[in-house]
């Protein structure tokens, strides 16, 4: 979690290493529109720090406990005011072999989604709304 | 007094993000809140996930001084 | 098709845009070992970079074909020696939403494995060997 | 004389990447690089692929001079 903006070539090169033969990145970037608006040129995240790293670090923690042979795994979110094309939230998996590198880069943001205590405000032309596409929080490991 | 944590648009039907609320339980604590905030609050905390201490509690735990009660609407990360 | 280190960050810039919430890459990179042989250090790849790249473009409008959301897709694969924990292949793919581009760039990379023209070289600790994992040649649009 | 284009392990087998080879058809062209190049080769080209100009060909498939007959081993890229 941070504001500052996220530095996916430093992540790739802190993932790659001699034993994993595949690398997944997932970036979520700030769109033009969304479901609601148009004209979107922005987004702002609200969160508590300390409650959505607790989140983030469950997720690491799950993913490796589904696919132990990940060789490194990191999310990374930023806080704040984020702009058009910067990314909110990046994924990077590394791994011995690339079927469960994408299945666990996919696994930690679909469930960053739903599990992460993080509420996106969309500044559009004329004005800021929450984000219409919210969802109920859900857990990390599904009891 | 708890402290009570309003995220995202419970910070917005609240009109603030950091408060102070009298238990004796969650529920009579998240009570005293809706009276304090209106109905908007009301709506809002009806869809919200609460979590004390960073673990969601049931409505009847006890909420003393050091807790902090967090109220999480439907979240929108990513 | 191109003997030069493979520039994942150059590649991100270009395929993020303002319509494209997500954007996700797969490297494979050079391990230490595969299942033939220890202690590998280099890979080398032969191949007709005519007959690769036609198949590399084939693949890309497939994707395109599959997923027409798609707004960016690349793949770009090393020719030539490819030393350990260097890319030897990057696909990158940019969409509106998250599932078809994970969707998107797994299949390139799946497609790519069976149906482009190329070979590899092991080069491990006393000698070299063409890679025991190859597979015949498939097409890239089932028949 | 039809162009041969011999890759990867179909390259080491041969002894060399490109030669030359008459027709008329394709599989008379194969055989004749068969003769040429052995056994080794003979049994890569068993479990390969074999285009004309980028394309898979029939057995019966003419060979003009200005043809690539390309052999292609099973692959192992990315």
């Amino acid at each position: 979690m941070s504001p500052a903006t996220l530095a996916l070539d430093e992540l790739l090169t802190w993932a790659t290493r001699p034993d994993c033969g595949a690398v997944v990145t997932f970036s979520g970037v700030v769109r033009d529109s969304s479901s609601a608006h148009g004209n979107v040129h922005a987004l702002e995240y609200d969160t508590s720090e300390e409650l959505a790293e607790q989140r983030l670090h469950l997720i690491v923690d799950e993913a490796w406990r589904r696919w132990p042979d990940l060789g490194a795994v990191a999310v990374h979110h930023r806080t704040g005011l984020v702009a058009l094309s910067e990314a909110t939230v990046v994924v990077v998996v590394a791994s011995p072999h690339r079927d469960e590198a994408f299945a666990a880069a996919k696994y930690c943001i679909d469930t960053l989604k739903v599990s992460v205590p993080m509420w996106k405000r969309e500044h559009f032309l004329g004005g800021s709304a929450w984000s219409s596409e919210a969802v109920p929080l859900g857990d990390v490991v599904e009891r | 007094m708890a402290r009570l944590l309003l995220l995202g648009p419970a910070r917005d039907a609240a009109g603030l993000r950091h408060d102070e609320v009298d238990g004796p339980t969650l529920d009579v604590a998240l009570a005293r809140a809706v009276e304090r905030y209106g109905e908007e609050f009301a709506r809002v905390l009806a869809i919200s996930h609460v979590w004390v201490n960073g673990e969601a509690a049931r409505a009847d735990a006890p909420v003393t001084e050091t807790d902090e009660i967090a109220v999480l609407p439907p979240v929108s990360g990513g």
